[in-house]
C-alpha cells in the first residue's frame, strides 16, 4: 500500500463514525453512510429528540468521481460512457442528452425517424428510472412484493435495452448523429409484448399500494415542500412536479420532437412523499401513451444522419473508400475538428432537467463541460424536508426523492 | 498495491495441519449454503445487485435473500459500485465489524480496479484497503456473473478449514490491510 | 405560482373515502393480489443451470478474430487503444517476419496484446475502432477469478482458437456492415 | 414552447439598468450571454429576479471556468439563469483574478446556490464573499489543491496497471 | 406427584420442546419459500432436495460464528438476552392443550397438555409480554442507538397491544366462563351446535379480528415489526447481535409465532376440535384432532406470512394511534356488547 493512502486513513482514525454522543434530551443519529435505506451512499447527521428529527446535516461526495475533470481528457465520443454514469438508472436519456449537445453544437440536423426512436428508448429509460424510485418506496415502507413484480417488468426493459446496444444498464447506446443501429425484428417484438405485459403488473402494483391506508398514512405529509422553496432550491423533474410546479423541459424547450406527441403534465400539491410517487406513477403511464405514439407514427428512413465526419462508416467501406478509411480513423482518434463555441443543452432526464454546460475550443476534448445534475441541486433541501418530521419519514422521503448517488456525487 | 496475492489464502487450506476433516466439510456446506450478504452497494452495479435479488435470478435460490445490513450478522461482504478515497475507511470499518469467518465478493470494474474513473478521488481498486477473496468483471457485470462470483466463493466456503482463520498465515494476511483480526 | 403550460394535470388525490379508512378493503385487495401470484408460474432463470439467451449484439468478452485462412485480423494499430475509456488495452507491436505469412494477415502484427479484464467497461468502442474488423466483444462473459493479475488476458485468451471458431457474424450484419 | 422573451429586448433592458457593468451581447446558440462586472453579479441576478417583466427567477445552474491563459481573469464564474413563466434563458459570465478569486455569494437569493457555490469553490477555490458555509462539498476536507484547475492532473498518481505510452496521449 | 405422570408429562415436554424447535425452524424455511412463491421466485433451493437443508445450513453456520460481543455493551445483559428471548417463547406451550384428551382402554387417561392451569390465558399472556424483556434488555446492552430505538419501540408497543388483545379475550372468557385454556377448547365442541357455530371466531368476530392484530404486534411481525424494521433500524435490537446469539432471537420470534397461532386456533378456531369428531374416539380422536390442530396452526403461520409480504408497515406514532385510540376502545365496547348480552339471555334483568 502506497504511503498517500496510509495517510489519508490515519486522518481518517479520528473516527467520524463513532462520534455519537447523547446530550440530555437530544441524541446525535448516523443515517448512513451505509444505512440500508439509504440505496447509495448519503451520511445524514441527524439530531433527534426521541424519534422526531430536530436537525440534519449532510455529507456527500462519497462516491465523487470526478465526471467534469474526466470529461475534459476524453475526446468527444467517449464521454458517452461516463454520462452512462451519472444517472444509471436512465443511461439511455444522458446518452440522448450528450448526442443531442453534439448535434446542437456541430449543427447537424437528424432525421425524423432517430428522433421518435430516441423518444422511445428515452420514454423507457424514464419508465426503468420511476419503476426504480416506485419500487423503492415500496421496500422502503416494508412492501417487498411490489418490489419484485416491477423489477420483473425492468428486466423486460433491460432486455429491449440489450437488444438495441448490447448492454443493460450503462448502454452507452446513442451515437453522434443517430443510432449505431437500428432497432432490430426482435426488438419491436419484445416492445409490443412489453407494451401488453406492463400495464398489467403496474396496475397490480398501483393496487398493492396507491389506496392503502396504510401506505397513505404513510406517506402523505412525509418530506413536504412548497412550491414556492422547491424553486428557490432550484427543483425540477418529479420532485418540482409533486410541488405544484408544471415544468417539464419536454414541454418547454423541446427536443427530439417532442412537440409532435401528445401527453399531460402530472402535477402534486403539497410536494410530499405522496405527491412524488402518485406524479412518478401517473409519468409512467403518460411514458407509456407517449411511446404507444411514437410507435404509430413512426416515419421511415435511416437510423442516423449523413454525418461522415463525426458518424463512423461502415466496416466495409473502410475497408474499399480511401475516404471511408480516412474518416474512420478521424473520428476515432478525435480529430475530427469541431466548431468553437459555448452551448447548454438541457434534457428532461429521470429526475429532472439535465443540462450540459459545454465549452468547446476546437480542440479533440471539451475545453469544459459542466453537468447540471438535478440530483445534486435538490438533495440539499433534504434537510428542510425532514424538520420536525420522524425517522421513518425520512427514510421515505429520501427514496421518494430518488436522488442516486452517481448524479448527486458527480 | 500489497504484495500479497490472495492466492495465498488458499495455499493455506492443504498446507501441514490444515487438512480437511469431516466437519471441516459439513460446516463448510452450511456455510456456502448460508452466506448471508452484506451489500455495499454505492452506485450502478448495486443496482444490477437489485436485479439479482429480484425474481428473475432470485439470489433465494442460494439462500441469501436474507440481506444483513448489520456487519455482525453477515458473512459475505458485496462491495458494488465506486468506492473513493473518502469512502475508503467506512469500507474498512465495516468490514473490521464484521464477524469471522467473513468473505469479500468485489462487484464491477470500478469497485475491483477503479473502471474508468482513474481520477483523484477514486479508489484503485479496494483491494489496496480490504481483502478480497473473489472478483467479478463487468461495468456493471451482469446477474449472470454476479452469480457465478457468488458461486465461486461458494467453492471456497466449502473447502475451508474450521482452522484457518485462527493461523498464522491468516493474521499476517490482515496485518498487510492493517486489519487486526479480531474485530474492533 | 401560475401554471406554465395548459398540459397539467392534478394526480395526487389524498381524500380517502369511508371505505379506505377501514383498512381492510385495500389490505384484503392487496391479500388477493399475492395469493394470485402464489399459483403462478415462477419466473426465475436457474443459473447456471439455464441459461437466459443474450442478444446477438450483447458486449460480453473480446475476442481477436483470425480470417478464413487462420491469420490474425489484428494489425496493431492501435485505434482500439486510442478509443478505450478504461485505458485497458495494451499492445506491442511487431513486424511481420518472413515465412509468418501463414499467422499474421498485415505487415505489422500485435505481439502482445493485453486487456485487462477489471478495468474494461464493456463499451464496445474498441470494437467499433477497428478498421479490420479484429476485436469484437462476444456474448460470452467474462469469468469470475480470485487473483487480480489473472485478469489481464493476453493474447492466448483473447485471440480465437483455428479449430474452434468464435461466430461473431450476426453482430458484424447489425448496423455495423451492410449485407451485399 | 416559443420564448415570450428576445434577446434583444432583455440586453436592452439590462444595459440600460447596468450600464458599463454589463459586457457585450453575444448570442452563441441563440442563448443570451452577456459578461458582467464581478461586483455587480450579484445585483444583476437580484434585478433580473426581481423585475416583474422579466420574472428570471430560477437558478439552472451555477459553475466556474478556468482560462488559464486569459492573465488577469483565469476564472469564470457562470450563472445559467431561466424564467420559467416567459420560458427565457440567459447566461452570465463573470471573470476573476486567479489571485483573489472573490465574488459575492448569490444565497440570499437563492438557496439553491449554496451547494452550487460550494462545489465551485471545491473545484476552482471560487471565494463566495458572504457565504454562509463555504466548504468543500464534493472532496474531503483535507484536499489542499482545487483539483478542476487546468494544471492539475486528473489521474491518481498510484495507478500502476497501465503504460501512458499506448494512450495516444502524453 | 406420582412417577407414572411424572415421565408421561416429561415426555410430553420434551417432545412439545422438540416440535417447538422443528416447527419453528421449518417455519424459516416456510417463510422463505412462501415470499418466494408470492413474488414469482424459487426460494431457496440447492442446500439439499428443495432446499429442505436450508435451516440445517443457518444454523450450522450460526454456530460456527465468531461469537462476537461488542466492546462498549453490558456483557452479561448482553449474553443473557437472547436467553430470555428463547425461553419465554418455548415456555408458553405448556399450557396449550394440543389434543384431545387420549383414553386408553385401561381406563387411563393422558392428557396433552403439560399443566391444565385454570388461569391459562393469564399465564399465556403474562409470559408474552416477559418475552419482550429479551427485546428490551439485548437493545439496551448492545450499546447502539438503533438497537435502542428497536428495543423502545417493541416495548411501548408490546403495553399497547397487550391491553387491547386483554379485553378481547376477556369476552371468550366471559362466554366461556372459564380462564383456562383447556376449558375454553372444551367449550367449542365439533363444529356445529344448536343451530350455531361453536367455534369464537364466528360468535365473536371482532375479539378475533382485534386479537389477531395483536397477536401480529406482539410477534413484531410485518406490519408492526418496528423493533428490527430493516430499512429504518437496520436490525432493530439485534443489530449488534451476531453467531447463535441472534440465531436465538430469530428462533424466539418464530416460536412466537408458532405459540400465537396455536393460541389463535385454540381461542377462535376450536383448538383441536373438528366438525363431526363425534364418531371419533381413543386413539384415532387424539391423532386426528391434534393433526388439526396442527394443521391450523400451520394454516395461521402462513396467514401471518401472507400478510408480511403484503403489506407495507405503519409508522411508529399511526401504530400507537391505531393502538389506543381505535383497537382499545373498539375491544371495550365488544366487551361490553357481549356482557349486555349475555347478561340479557341469563336473564339478569328479567328478576
Amino acid at each position: 500500500m502506497s504511503n498517500e493512502n496510509e495517510d489519508y486513513l490515519e486522518e481518517y482514525k479520528q473516527d467520524r463514525l463513532s462520534h455519537e454522543t447523547i446530550d440530555g434530551d437530544l441524541a446525535t443519529l448516523n443515517l448512513g453512510p451505509t444505512h440500508p435505506a439509504t440505496h447509495g451512499i448519503f451520511e445524514n447527521i441527524l439530531t433527534v429528540d426521541g424519534e422526531k428529527i430536530l436537525d440534519a446535516v449532510q455529507t456527500v461526495g462519497y462516491i465523487h468521481r470526478a465526471f467534469e475533470k474526466i470529461a475534459e481528457r476524453r475526446p468527444y465520443n467517449q464521454i458517452t460512457t461516463l454520462t452512462d454514469r451519472l444517472n444509471y438508472c436512465s443511461s439511455p436519456i444522458n446518452n440522448i442528452g450528450w448526442a443531442l449537445t453534439m448535434e446542437k453544437l456541430i449543427g447537424c440536423e437528424v432525421p425524423k425517424r432517430v428522433d421518435y426512436m430516441r423518444v422511445i428508448i428515452m420514454e423507457l429509460a424514464r419508465i426503468n428510472d420511476h419503476l426504480i424510485c416506485n419500487s423503492v418506496i415500496g421496500v422502503d415502507t416494508g412492501a417487498l412484493t411490489g418490489f419484485t413484480y416491477l423489477f420483473q417488468q425492468r428486466e423486460a426493459i433491460y432486455e429491449l435495452f440489450e437488444e438495441v446496444c448490447g448492454a443493460r444498464l450503462t448502454t452507452n447506446m446513442c451515437r453522434i448523429g443517430g443510432f449505431e443501429r437500428d432497432f432490430s425484428k426482435t426488438f419491436w417484438t419484445k416492445l409490443d409484448a412489453f407494451l401488453l405485459n406492463f400495464p398489467k403488473v403496474f396496475t397490480e402494483f398501483d393496487n398493492l399500494l396507491s389506496r392503502n391506508r396504510i401506505f397513505m398514512d404513510r406517506t402523505i405529509g412525509a418530506g413536504p415542500i412548497s412550491a414556492e422553496r422547491a424553486l428557490e432550491y432550484s427543483f425540477s423533474g418529479p420532485n418540482l412536479r409533486a410541488a405544484g410546479v408544471d415544468y417539464d423541459v419536454r414541454v418547454m424547450n423541446p427536443y427530439c420532437s417532442y412537440e409532435d406527441f401528445d401527453f399531460i403534465i402530472p402535477v402534486g400539491s403539497q410536494g410530499d412523499t405522496y405527491d412524488r410517487f402518485q406524479v412518478r406513477q401517473e409519468e409512467i403511464r403518460q411514458s407509456l401513451s407517449i411511446i404507444k405514439q411514437a410507435i404509430a407514427k413512426m416515419p421511415e428512413g435511416p437510423y442516423h444522419a449523413g454525418l461522415p465526419e463525426f458518424y463512423l462508416p461502415p466496416k466495409q467501406d473502410v475497408y474499399e473508400k480511401m475516404e471511408a478509411l480516412i474518416y474512420h480513423f478521424k473520428i476515432v482518434m478525435g480529430e475530427t475538428p469541431v466548431p468553437v463555441g459555448e452551448i447548454y443543452q438541457s434534457v428532461e432526464g429521470g429526475n429532472g432537467e439535465l443540462g450540459f454546460y459545454l465549452i468547446s475550443d476546437g480542440g479533440r476534448s471539451p475545453y469544459r463541460l459542466q453537468f447540471r445534475r438535478p440530483c445534486f441541486i435538490y438533495y440539499q433541501a433534504y434537510p428542510e424536508m425532514i424538520k420536525g418530521q420522524t425517522i421513518s419519514d425520512a427514510v421515505l422521503t429520501l427514496s421518494s426523492m430518488n436522488v442516486i448517488a452517481g448524479e448527486l456525487d458527480a | 498495491m500489497g504484495k500479497v496475492t490472495l492466492d495465498a489464502k488458499l495455499e493455506t487450506i492443504n498446507g501441514q495441519g490444515f487438512q480437511l476433516t469431516s466437519i471441516d466439510k459439513a460446516i463448510g456446506l452450511a456455510r456456502a449454503n448460508s452466506l448471508w450478504p452484506l451489500p455495499f452497494a454505492t452506485s450502478c452495479c448495486g443496482i444490477e445487485f437489485m436485479a439479482t435479488m429480484g425474481s428473475n435470478y432470485d439470489l433465494a435460490r442460494f439462500g441469501m435473500e436474507r440481506m444483513s445490513f448489520s456487519p455482525r450478522q453477515a458473512d459475505l461482504l458485496i462491495v458494488a459500485g465506486t468506492i473513493s478515497k473518502k469512502l475508503g475507511p467506512v469500507l474498512k470499518k465495516v468490514y473490521e465489524q464484521m464477524a469471522e469467518p467473513k468473505w469479500v465478493l468485489s462487484v464491477g470494474a470500478c469497485a475491483s480496479s477503479g473502471g474508468i474513473f482513474d481520477t483523484y478521488s477514486v479508489l484503485q481498486g479496494i483491494d489496496r484497503v480490504i481483502p478480497v477473496d473473489v472478483y467479478v468483471p463487468g461495468c456493471p457485470p451482469r446477474p449472470e456473473q454476479i452469480i457465478d462470483g457468488i458461486m465461486k466463493i461458494h467453492e471456497m466456503v466449502k473447502n475451508e478449514s474450521l482452522r484457518r482463520r485462527n493461523s498464522s498465515e491468516y493474521k499476517d494476511m490482515l496485518g498487510t490491510f492493517n486489519i487486526e483480526s479480531d474485530g474492533e | 405560482m401560475q401554471s406554465l403550460t395548459n398540459r397539467s394535470k392534478m394526480v395526487s388525490d389524498k381524500k380517502m373515502t369511508f371505505l379506505e379508512k377501514l383498512y381492510l378493503p385495500a389490505i384484503f385487495g392487496g391479500m388477493i393480489i399475492t395469493a394470485k401470484h402464489l399459483f403462478r408460474k415462477n419466473n426465475t432463470i436457474k443459473y447456471p443451470e439455464e441459461q437466459r439467451v443474450f442478444a446477438p449484439v450483447y458486449r460480453g468478452q473480446h475476442v481477436l478474430k483470425r480470417d478464413e485462412q487462420g491469420r490474425e485480423n489484428c494489425t496493431a494499430c492501435g485505434l482500439c487503444a486510442v478509443a478505450c475509456p478504461a485505458e485497458a488495452i495494451t499492445m506491442v507491436a511487431n513486424e511481420r517476419k518472413k515465412g509468418e505469412e501463414h499467422l499474421y494477415r498485415e505487415e505489422k502484427y500485435a505481439e502482445v496484446y493485453e486487456i485487462n479484464m477489471l478495468r474494461c467497461i464493456f463499451c464496445g468502442l474498441c470494437e467499433e475502432a477497428c478498421p479490420k474488423e479484429a476485436i469484437f466483444l462476444t456474448d460470452r462473459i467474462v469469468k469470475t477469478d480470485d487473483n487480480r493479475p489473472d485478469f489481464v488476458y493476453g493474447k492466448d485468451r483473447l485471440v480465437e482458437d483455428v479449430n474452434n471458431r468464435i461466430d461473431v457474424s450476426r453482430r458484424q450484419l447489425t448496423g455495423k456492415r451492410k449485407e451485399k | 414552447m416559443a420564448s415570450k422573451l428576445t434577446n434583444e429586448e432583455v440586453y436592452t433592458l439590462l444595459k440600460n439598468a447596468f450600464g458599463d457593468k454589463v459586457g457585450e451581447m453575444l448570442t452563441p446558440f441563440d442563448l443570451l450571454t452577456v459578461e458582467v462586472a464581478a461586483e455587480s453579479a450579484n445585483a444583476i441576478i437580484e434585478w433580473l429576479k426581481k423585475d416583474e417583466k422579466l420574472q428570471v427567477s430560477y437558478l439552472t445552474v451555477l459553475g466556474g471556468v478556468h482560462y488559464p491563459e486569459d492573465k488577469g481573469r483565469e476564472i469564470a464564474v457562470v450563472y445559467h439563469l431561466h424564467s420559467l413563466v416567459n420560458n427565457f434563458r440567459i447566461r452570465l459570465k463573470a471573470f476573476l483574478p486567479i489571485e483573489n478569486p472573490t465574488i459575492a455569494t448569490i444565497t440570499y437569493l437563492y438557496v439553491g446556490a449554496n451547494w452550487m457555490e460550494r462545489e465551485t469553490f471545491d473545484f476552482y477555490g471560487v471565494i463566495f464573499a458572504g457565504h454562509p458555509n463555504l466548504k468543500r462539498v464534493l472532496n474531503d476536507d483535507s484536499m489542499d489543491y482545487f483539483p478542476m484547475r487546468k494544471e492539475y492532473q486528473l489521474e491518481d498518481a498510484t495507478r500502476e496497471d497501465k503504460d501512458d505510452r499506448f494512450f495516444g496521449r502524453e | 406427584m406420582e412417577s407414572g405422570l411424572f415421565i408421561e408429562k416429561l415426555i410430553l415436554v420434551l417432545v412439545l420442546f422438540a416440535v417447538s424447535l422443528g416447527i419453528a425452524m421449518y417455519s424459516t424455511y416456510l417463510e422463505r419459500k412462501v415470499a418466494a412463491w408470492f413474488q414469482d421466485r424459487v426460494g431457496p433451493d440447492r442446500a439439499g432436495p428443495w432446499g429442505l437443508l436450508q435451516p440445517l445450513a443457518d444454523g450450522g453456520k450460526m454456530f460456527f460464528k465468531e461469537d462476537f460481543i461488542p466492546f462498549h455493551s453490558d456483557k452479561w445483559l448482553f449474553i443473557i438476552a437472547p436467553g430470555i428471548a428463547m425461553f419465554v417463547s418455548l415456555v408458553t406451550g405448556a399450557v396449550i392443550p394440543w389434543g384431545p384428551e387420549l383414553v386408553l382402554e385401561s381406563g387411563h387417561t393422558i392428557a396433552l397438555q403439560v399443566a391444565n392451569v385454570n388461569i391459562g390465558i393469564l399465564f399465556i399472556m403474562g409470559f408474552v409480554s416477559i418475552g419482550v424483556y429479551g427485546i428490551m434488555i439485548g437493545g439496551w446492552a448492545s450499546n447502539n442507538k438503533y438497537s435502542l430505538f428497536g428495543a423502545i419501540r417493541a416495548s411501548s408497543q408490546m403495553i399497547s397491544y397487550e391491553l387491547a388483545m386483554g379485553v378481547s379475550v376477556i369476552t371468550i372468557v366471559m362466554m366461556s366462563g372459564s380462564m383456562g385454556i383447556n376449558d375454553i377448547v372444551t367449550s367449542q365442541h365439533g363444529f356445529w351446535d344448536n343451530g350455531w357455530f361453536t367455534w369464537y371466531a364466528f360468535k365473536q368476530p371482532i375479539a378475533f379480528l382485534i386479537f389477531f392484530i395483536c397477536a401480529l404486534a406482539e410477534c413484531n411481525r410485518a406490519p408492526f415489526d418496528l423493533a428490527e424494521c430493516e430499512s429504518e433500524l437496520i436490525g432493530g435490537y439485534h443489530t449488534e447481535y451476531g453467531s447463535m446469539k441472534l440465531g436465538f432471537f430469530l428462533f424466539a420470534e418464530y416460536t412466537n409465532m408458532f405459540i400465537s397461532s396455536a393460541v389463535i386456533a385454540a381461542l377462535f378456531f376450536g383448538g383441536y376440535n373438528f366438525p363431526g369428531m363425534d364418531h371419533f374416539s381413543g386413539w384415532a380422536l387424539t391423532l386426528i384432532g391434534t393433526g388439526v390442530f396442527f394443521a391450523k396452526i400451520v394454516f395461521f403461520i402462513f396467514v401471518f406470512m401472507w400478510i408480511r409480504w403484503t403489506l407495507p408497515r405503519f409508522r411508529y406514532d399511526q401504530l400507537m394511534h391505531l393502538g389506543w385510540k381505535k383497537l382499545i376502545p373498539l375491544a371495550l365496547i365488544n366487551m361490553l356488547i357481549t356482557a349486555v348480552i349475555i347478561a340479557i339471555s341469563e336473564g339478569w334483568f328479567s328478576k
